[in-house]
């Protein structure tokens, strides 16, 4: 691997000199920039025949009894030693932007910080190398944390049951769908249609569809809410379940939830509340006393558990009285003797005898419980309720302080939950809010949630969360001022940003005209 | 609170900008009925550190760490050992706390890092694409169902009876719902596969034929046989692994014919956590079938500046664009899973990928001879790669277990336990060797089974 | 903390700007560069009833039995939440160049990559949780360490023990000229003259002369080697040791290194070898079996203990049969029980009894010796021998490919060990050694060390290890060729680079001129 | 190996380049008497990291971890909570693997890092600057009085006797070499430092006067005193500290008129580490003095494009430049422990230092009082922070611990042990308590010392 560059790029002239648009495009040999390193595919600088790991030597005349399917031809993968993989993901990982590195407020997402502690506990060996198979008697302690965070998930929404087992949100809305459908299956009465509001996130549709349901959706009033008036009107017999998102997309809260829920439960309907946005009311109110019937938590969002740059989440979902008897196995039950048992078989179970089945192979996101648990102990009851209006209080100061120069839609609605909702209204020069967002990142933000929830034109969905200092969101209001001010103005050099990053803005038509998938050797 | 940046001071200034007297006019949209006027009872206040990590460690204590016991389980859950190196790369600040690349400017490290991901897969299962990851080999096996019905326009599933009972019982799970049949039978217990049983089921309806490889008996069939079955009725087939390092000694599904090939990915990088977080792998051996895939795909290609760069693609197929059309409802999956896995792989490369399962083949094979010369166990498997069957002559396995476990080894996974206590099935253990298991370890659980089977009381 | 940047560095404008030197001077409102981020002092963000830990507030009126001493002024510190500390010092770390990052050439310092492994180890409770005066018999497994780390350093050395205590490569050291000091005085001979080449570290002189010695130079031959008939000649009943780096600080290994020491201890005199390049012979030649008498072991070089931005080290000393019953206390012997003691006092120690003393509170580096241990057990002997091999290897290539355009005063010395050598010979331009060192650093690498050794005009020495691949070698190669030619060529630009990295040039007089070593607050 | 990167395809091609037939030839100046033909005999060969894993593990578990038992030993080295979030930030690669800043454009990290961390050393010794750290506390102490030595041209340091007598030894030990003068006492066992006997040692020979505080029996001396007797004799006051945290309670040594202040750092943020790494710390009151300081020093400027950045500045007192003449001949100082030392104090910050300092304040007199109630057992002393002396009545204290340790309780420090076995401080044991002490621990404690003495046979 002689080549300096494998990065597709090829340096102009090594003195300096630049680009048309008036950066410099590195003028260095290596493409590196400093600190701001290229780095090879993985598949340019490993080899068949290096390794970083220290092991016997194949026996080539061993006996096998592997069936005579011994795999001869190559596999096709290279390897590195460690100190090339340790160097390979470090300047890897110095290509991306996290919560560690700056302010991260991606609508929706709840970007909060990720405590060190939580990372700790989760890799106590009593937790991470445990079997899910073990006998229940050597698990005591691992059904044991499933069992709390099952109590405070439970005090948390003032729910009646939770089914730990969904593997993320959208696993979890899966999991209280199928709750709404067999219930209704049990009692006779199949339904055929699931409501949603346009403005819901894509997993709910997805999810209703995925089981069944014909979606349709829910009007809303021009004030970001639910239109009660024209929900009801809707509502009949073939309405199984109604999915409502609280607070909602646009950031607000649903003041007509209960009036909701008691219109739905007439109509002999459920309603699915998406818990996404809890951390906005998380120890300030239970959707419990909403009415709501099922709910799943993202404890990635909520709870902290670390985005991992695309998961893994959890997502738990509570149950009403009325669906708790349908929950997915496996599930923990407390015996009298105070012995954790793992209930994985309906048989052996008569109460629960109604569960709609199973959802995954093992008990759930353990690793993410352990972390979640250890959050809720750490913030304690008072501590999750200051998180709720911090949250709140960050993201209305956002709102209030860009509003005079932002179309904010609901900036009359009242006061904002924890993500403050703003449009591209009156953009100069055909720029856009995608622009804008590109900005952002020369300024060393993290963009907001852009062209979410689809109901405001240019969408921008901005949750602080509440783990953000009061000088951070200063210097954000301060630069996304700015950068507004440029879009307003028509600023054209906005529509090249980024200028600083990694890469320029990358070519998504391309990519899907012609996926790239896989590496394959230029050579071959 | 250690983790609330904001001070008093601040809430105070911050409250007079948004023209709030105080932080209850904030949440005046909430019902009186719902408003809370303290924090909620029943549960405790804030904790330093230290008592947290005090009551966690207590909890921690009551379990038996895989590490502290001679160890023999499997069954869709491999214990490896993991290179130091792979928790510095998943621990790094950038890949942990990091979003779904959905800003790809600075988010290349992740999408390089799942291009690279992505590639390894697909050469590993034998495939020409493999996606950004599921949750588990469990509810990728789903989405394999969901897809080839998709593929096929035909609604019937062929079920494998050796595949993993918790695999099918979500495939079945699913098919409820989603209106769609499914065919299965309770595994026979014998030395091979029931291929011709198997293929006997494959007919003009259906959509797929699941087979796990190597099964969940350990056993390993004939794949092809399965494949040109399958497809000679227009079915796809589809192969299920558990364990990714046994590819490094058998064939890859995609090289028998496999149109769509999951698995659970858990073995390498990401350890036992008691069952997840996991890492479902989805891979299709057929280019054409990739707007059908589930999940994210990553792709290549190039930025303003010319330079090659990667992005998410292929959207369309995904519910944040395609809504109650989209391909699967999955939106968060197991990327940093995903991250330990392709590290562990790296480190490994083809070489030590090889080397590990044939370590691990050699050290199943010791243990499979030695128990065999127990009395009252019969090895059941002609072929196995790390996991195989023995059978306890007049034995509940799952007792078995259980008094093992009192005497500080683990000895296995009993099928009865799996199957719901299937009669047939009481007998049967399922023992798993890894690199990690030394001869001592061997020697334990031989003597240690000798002991328990001897005792007739225990019965 | 309203202000966006406390840098002290404000942004000209808004919009897209350059600054004279035809790169782009931050444009952003922030001087944040994308994911190159500006970061606040920690006393410009922190607040002093900030905290990132959760303890009990104190009892103002709680009964103290401090003397009367109570701290009553404000201490003048600021605290963060974790958020915020995690975010500060990632921030920070991220204007760092590590070996994780890349190349890290850094000559006679050996950047060799760090084991992950390493860090677990020296992690494990066992090791980190215990106290130094626990009761023996409670860290048998410690003692074992340092005897084992011991047993392995004896054995690659092949020298009669091994004082364990000093804390780095310095202190190791003071500790061997301290034992020959022991030893002349032991027998009634003072002297007052330690012989140090020009060439050797600054340690080296600055140790001697504060063990009370007068330091002389060493001629040496125009092969960079020590001159042996000078040597010679100057040796005399006055001298009482010649301090001998080898392999050499020009990368050279001193043939004659058997016959100095002879001629050495001829004339009454001790041979004290600086072992800071150990990495070179490490497994293939042991000092021992060349005469020397002494001998510091940089842990934190050849066994790859992490060098922390500065540190800690660790530096045992290699001691002759001569010098051994001098060496410091405390130590660990094994009895006869296999039980092994800790030796704190003299008294205690017949044989041991002319110990010249103590030389830290407790018993060594034992963190880096855990990781040492570590470290050797994992390369055993045959591994080993290979770091050296392939650690000269390495060298050589980077002399042979860049000796046709860089003056190499040694090159025709024969082979180099584990580092090369260069001078500023024929750059235009005025251009320096440094200019072209920060060049480099635009590249992506971090520069050789330059300006040492003093023997040779703008010196630059390469040292790249043994954990660097082929690849980074040629590409390290391609670069430094190109920044050369820019040198050479008299290339203006190359006199203001670095020009990408976190900081342009720093200003080194204005700091020294008016120090400024702590925070003030401007406002006060 | 897993470490080393070249090929041997590699390896042949590089010794192509550089025209040798084999690697022999590199090493041609090595004398024949000295090569080894092959690898080094009575040393393993290299391992995996599985095997090298169990060995050391191994070895960590014979020892007693502190966390473990009731723990109450100090001395010089105490137990504190660390944040989890320390390790995170000293495990940065970009922190972890960086050198001494050299390259000052791309070091601002571990500059800037270490600014801060002067500032904090400065504030909480009540001196103006601190430098950017030493070995460890007892080597600090001996550079403090070398360059006290510096300062007033004269050659007699007046050692308190309740200075650690390790540090002690360090000083006298090097003190032998350098020709200084060192006069030091066995310290009295009395309730408080004998101040007057100390004050009664300075003359006009003397450099300076070396005092503990709080001092090895737990004790805290009237500093002021002392610097007013030393001032007026025209000698240093310098002030040793072995536990920071206690300078959250009271007041700091510069306050009192001490003129250099060291210490150990090793109490936040970096460990027990059975002794070491370390982190010497090092402060002066006087801006005048800082030209005579040993070790690093960083300082704020700006760069070309006028921007705040930081460099190791007035280097020309140090061995790389200035060589025989240099203040010390440190390099590698305790950079990464630094870190942790200013990560866990920045966590802290004033408010946490005090309310932690309280806290260990409070628990430790809750220790004294309870011992106190052991038959046999009294108190020494009248003033302490977190560490104070008992005395047992009759009984040699080495033994008491090393029973109470045989009964799984670590004791705390018999002063016999640190002084060598002088008679006069047999019965006196050093007992530590910090935030980490539980009530149980004090219990237990308690109990099994009123066993350990009841039983005369142990004496
Ligand atoms: C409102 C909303 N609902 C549902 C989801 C889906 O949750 P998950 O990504 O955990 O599947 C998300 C997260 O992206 C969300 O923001
Ligand atoms: C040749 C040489 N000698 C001595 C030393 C001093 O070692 P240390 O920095 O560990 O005190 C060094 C390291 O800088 C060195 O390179």
């Amino acid at each position: 691997m002689n080549a300096p560059n494998k990065s597709g790029w090829k340096p102009t002239s090594p003195v300096l000199g630049e680009a048309a648009d008036g950066t410099i495009d590195s003028p260095t040999t290596t493409g590196n920039r400093a600190l701001m390193l290229e780095e090879p595919l993985l598949f340019e600088i490993g080899h068949a025949d290096t390794t970083g790991v220290d092991l016997p030597e194949v026996d080539a005349n061993a006996a096998t009894r592997l069936g005579g399917f011994e795999r001869t031809g190559p596999i096709g993968l290279v390897g590195l030693t460690e100190p090339e993989a340790v160097r390979h993901y470090t300047r890897l990982s110095r290509q991306n932007y996290g919560i560690d590195l700056g302010f991260f407020p991606l609508g929706s997402c709840t970007m909060k910080h990720n405590p060190r502690l939580n990372e700790k506990m989760a890799r106590l060996p009593g937790f991470a190398d445990v079997h899910p198979l073990q006998p229940v008697a050597t698990v005591q302690g691992a059904l044991e944390v499933v069992n709390e965070l099952a109590h405070w998930l439970i005090k948390l929404t003032g729910m009646h049951s939770v089914a730990m087992s969904p593997k993320a949100g959208a696993h979890g809305e899966l999991c209280g769908i199928l709750c709404i459908r067999a219930a209704l299956e049990a009692r006779g009465d199949a339904r055929e249609v699931v409501l949603v509001p346009e403005s819901a996130h894509g997993t709910n549709p997805a999810t209703a569809a995925f089981a069944n349901y014909r979606v349709e959706g829910i009007p809303s009033t021009p004030e970001g809410r639910v239109d009660l008036e024209a929900l009801k009107a809707r509502l009949g017999p073939d309405v199984a379940a109604v999915m409502i998102t609280n607070p909602n997309t646009c950031g607000l809260f649903e003041p007509d939830m209960r009036a909701i829920s008691d219109a739905v439960h007439e109509a002999g309907a459920f309603v699915y509340c998406d818990g996404a946005n809890f951390n906005a009311i998380v120890g300030k109110v239970r959707p419990g006393d909403l009415g709501v019937d099922a709910m799943h938590i993202n404890l990635h969002k909520t709870f902290s558990t670390p985005h991992g740059g695309g998961g893994p989440g959890s997502g738990p979902v509570v149950l009403s009285e009325a669906l708790s008897a349908f929950a997915p196995l496996p599930f923990v039950r407390k015996g009298v003797d105070g012995e954790l048992a793992l209930i994985e078989k309906e048989e052996r179970e008569s109460s629960r005898g109604q569960s709609f089945g199973r959802m995954t192979a093992f008990h759930g996101q353990m690793g993410m419980f352990t972390r979640a648990l250890t959050y809720m102990l750490s913030h304690g009851a008072d501590g999750l309720k200051q998180v709720a209006e911090d949250a709140v209080l960050n993201a209305n100061y956002i709102l209030r302080s860009l509003e005079d120069i932002l179309h904010a839609p609901f900036a009359d609605s009242g006061p904002c939950m924890h993500e403050a909702l703003f449009g591209d209204k009156d953009f100069g020069g055909g720029l856009s809010t995608l622009d804008l967002a590109k900005g952002l990142i020369d300024e060393g933000f993290h963009p907001m949630t852009v062209y979410f929830p689809l109901v405001v034109h240019g969408a921008m969905l901005v949750e602080p969360t509440e783990t953000e200092s009061k000088a951070t969101l200063d210097q954000f209001i301060t630069a996304f001022r700015s950068v507004t001010e440029r879009a307003l103005a028509g600023d054209e050099s906005l529509k090249q940003a980024p200028y600083f990053a990694p890469r320029r803005r990358l070519d998504e038509t391309a990519a899907a005209r012609k996926p790239k998938l896989a590496w394959s050797d230029p050579e071959e | 609170m250690r983790y609330l940046p904001l001070t008093d001071v601040d809430r105070g200034d911050m409250l007079a900008r948004v023209g709030a007297s105080n932080i209850g006019e904030l949440f005046v949209d909430v019902p009186e009925i719902a408003r809370l006027d303290g924090p909620i009872h029943d549960l405790p206040m804030h904790a330093s550190e230290m008592a947290v990590e005090r009551h966690m460690g207590a909890l921690a204590r009551k379990n038996v760490a895989a590490g502290d016991a001679p160890f023999f389980l499997g069954a869709g859950a491999y214990r490896h050992h993991v290179p130091a190196s792979v928790d510095t790369v998943i621990s790094r600040g950038e890949f942990l706390t990091a979003y779904t690349p959905y800003q790809p400017e600075i988010a290349q490290g992740t999408l390089q890092m799942l291009f690279e991901f992505q590639t390894q897969v697909a050469r590993l299962y034998g495939c020409a694409v493999a996606n950004a990851s599921l949750y588990d080999g469990s509810t990728a096996c789903w989405e394999a169902v969901a897809m080839a019905t998709r593929v096929t326009k035909r609604k019937r599933a062929v079920l494998s009876g050796a595949l993993h009972p918790h695999y099918a019982e979500v495939v079945k799970t699913m098919a409820k719902f989603t209106g769609d049949e499914i065919a299965d039978s309770a595994p026979a217990i014998q030395a091979e596969p029931d291929q011709s049983g198997l293929i006997a089921r494959i007919d003009e309806d259906t959509a797929c034929v699941v087979v796990q490889y190597p099964d969940i008996l350990g056993r390993i069939g004939n794949l092809q046989e399965v494949a040109d079955a399958a497809h000679a009725k227009g079915a796809l087939l589809i192969a299920v692994n558990t364990e990714p390092v046994a590819l490094g000694a058998i064939k890859s599904p995609g090289e028998l014919g496999a149109d769509i090939v999951v698995g659970e990915g858990q073995a390498l990088g990401v350890g036992l956590q008691f069952g997840g977080p996991y890492l479902g792998l989805f891979a299709v051996r057929n280019p054409k079938h990739v707007r059908q895939m589930p999940g994210r795909l990553c792709g290549e290609t190039v930025d303003a500046g010319g330079k090659r760069g990667f992005v998410l693609t292929l959207s369309t197929r995904e519910q944040h664009i395609r809504r109650e059309k989209a391909t699967s409802n999955i939106c968060t999956n197991s990327g940093l899973c995903a991250l330990a896995f392709t590290a562990h792989m790296t480190l490994l490369g083809e070489k030590g990928l090889r080397q590990l399962a044939a370590e691990n083949h050699r050290i199943a094979c010791a243990t499979a001879d030695r128990l065999a010369q127990v009395p009252g166990v019969s090895l059941l498997n002609t072929a196995f790669f790390n996991e195989f069957t023995v059978m306890l002559e007049g034995r509940n396995a799952n007792d078995v277990v259980n008094i093992l476990a009192e005497r500080g080894v683990m000895g296995g996974v009993a099928l009865g336990r799996l199957y719901g206590g299937a009669k047939a099935l009481e007998n049967a253990l399922l023992v798993t060797a890894t690199e990690l298991t030394t001869p001592e370890d061997i020697e334990t659980l031989a003597g240690e089974l000798e002991a328990v089977l001897a005792k007739e009381t225990a019965q």
